[in-house]
């Protein structure tokens, strides 16, 4: 079932529930006849295999839908899946960990805004930590990267950091010597 | 002995107007090279190095007519060339007695091969169903995904993300606000810093000996002795020494208070 | 079959593909081996099936992917990522792929060519990832793949990477054949 199976891919891609129209619009070499009838042996099909999703007719469109049953479980995954770190948190660590021991007010200087939330985070999830007080009046926290740190990154210690550098060093064409009398007669 | 002969007639006409019309497409003198050999349907393991040698010398020249840059890796290998050729010219008794006679050009052919190598393996990489291109996922997120905001799970971190991040960072602020840009030894500092507040956390002294008991090294001692000259700038920890030629120790400043924070 | 029903439930909802032992984690209260039977059925059931997507093994993990038959379909309401890559990165990033862990001196002279700015366009599209520094004079950054690459390029692993061997194979003509044996001098 070629038609069936083109109209699956579209609606299993798909970033919206897609109409019937709007699947006949994409397909405009089917007939909208045998488009609708696939549609709907499609979502019969499903519905009787009752595997982990189903394809279901929601805000006039069609879209695959986990099956409700199994919601638990899909729970379970959204709330243990890996984080991804949003870039003022990546930011903030990336200024603990090239100018450890540095203080909250540093960190603030470099980037120009609060970032007492952020660093509360970080020492959340023990990427950073709290190495000692300064003695300087207000006696402020001074921060430093920690062991787990160097475990997300797989490195042995802190001198595995590329140095920015090393980075810097990409952009730049190496040097030569310079090879201005290649004989290039004959 | 056959390729030798043949040099002189392999047809160069025309090469001009090939390579002006291929000039800059070239993805390096490898590349090159590689490119000559296959049009003029040499042997790959037996280069006659004098005719790829002209061919391209005659290449980078065309380039420098037409006033273009010829980046440095080209001149390189056209020094390379040169070289192997001078070498290939040596009479055979002058050269020295070896168990087993290098071909000169044996490194080079062994480069060509293996650039060839993974030319085709970046050739058969590009071919496959590539996610985006030939294949989709399921683009629409679960609602449930939306909502539910997630603080259990693992982090997703990579290296380059951290130093281009504080890489971004420096482009947008005054340079002048910066002391000098970390480099390795800073790092080293910092490390043995983070160790020795560690230490400090576990006992409330610590003996200078036990810093570089493990390895002895030079580098190392000057390396700790830094890191506890900038514990001291900090204020972070107190040195005391057990009379003249003592032993070292130190202690914490102030004692943590870990439940503080901000 | 609710166990593979459930598995499927999770494999469709994750926006990742998931590995065996992070679908074992969140389904502690079923087998390892049944789990793993299952998934493997699943995958069967679904190729068999073929339908418009499918259930494959990448980048160490379970995934419903459409299948690429489908492209020309997929593509008329999906807008694609414009992946586009020169020869040159091809030919770097099969370097990497292939010589892992390796550093930039080295890609240099397998290419003949600088190979800074390459390297950093294929660590911003995350083909590419720093793997700490080598341990040698210098500490030179050493580059390997990421897992982005494996789910770009479809693979299971580094392993599903076909052969240099098999690659040789699809080039070779006859003319380099007929060579016996390596012509050392003249």
């Amino acid at each position: 079932m070629p038609l069936a199976a083109i109209i699956e891919s579209i609606v299993f891609a798909a970033d919206a529930p897609l109409s019937l129209d709007r699947i006949c619009e994409m397909l405009h070499e089917f007939e909208r006849e045998d488009i609708k009838e696939a549609v709907a042996e499609l979502g019969r099909y499903h519905e009787e295999r009752s595997g982990g999703f189903q394809l279901v007719e929601v805000a006039g469109g069609w879209q695959f839908r986990t099956n409700p049953m199994y919601q638990q479980y899909v729970t379970r995954h959204i709330k243990t899946r890996s984080i991804k770190f949003s870039p003022s948190a990546l930011e903030t660590l990336a200024i603990v960990a090239y100018r450890q021991p540095v203080t909250r007010t540093e960190v603030e200087y470099l980037r120009g805004v609060d970032c007492g939330g952020v660093l509360k985070t970080l020492l959340e999830k023990k990427l950073v930590r709290i190495l000692g007080k300064k003695d300087i009046p207000g006696r402020p926290l001074i921060y430093g990267t920690s062991k787990e740190f160097l475990e997300i990154f797989g490195l042995k210690d802190l001198k595995g950091l590329p140095t920015l550098k090393e980075i810097q060093a990409l952009d730049e064409t190496p040097h030569y010597e310079q090879q201005d009398d290649l004989p290039l007669g004959d | 002995m056959i390729t030798r002969m043949s040099e002189e007639n392999l047809n160069l006409d025309g090469f001009h107007e090939i390579y002006s019309v291929h000039l800059d497409k070239f993805d390096g003198p490898l590349d090159l090279l590689l490119h000559l050999i296959k049009k003029n349907e040499l042997d790959i393991y037996d280069i006659p190095i004098a005719v790829i040698t002209r061919q391209y010398l005659d290449y980078i020249k065309v380039l420098k007519e037409l006033n273009l840059e010829v980046a440095g890796d080209f001149l390189l290998m056209a020094s390379t060339l040169l070289h192997i050729k001078s070498r290939m010219l040596l009479p055979q008794d002058e050269q020295e007695e070896g168990e087993e006679e290098l071909d000169p050009r044996a490194e080079l052919i062994q480069r060509l091969l293996d650039y060839q190598q993974y030319k085709e393996a970046g050739m058969v990489l590009e071919a496959r169903a590539l996610l985006g291109r030939e294949v989709f996922t399921r683009s629409c997120p679960e609602s449930l995904f939306l909502a539910a905001q997630n603080d259990e799970g693992p982090l997703e971190l990579e290296l380059f993300d951290l130093v281009d991040a504080f890489r971004s960072l420096l482009t947008r602020i005054p340079v002048e606000s910066f002391h000098d840009v970390a480099a390795i030894e800073t790092f080293s500092i910092a490390d043995c810093i983070n160790n020795i507040l560690s230490l400090l956390q576990e006992r409330d002294m610590v003996h200078f000996d036990d810093l570089v008991r493990d390895e002895m090294t030079r580098e190392l001692v000057i390396v700790t002795f830094l890191a506890i000259l900038e514990l001291c700038r900090l204020k972070l920890i107190r040195i005391f020494q057990g009379g003249q030629h003592g032993n070292i120790w130190f202690v914490p400043a102030v004692l943590q208070e870990p439940a503080e924070q901000g």
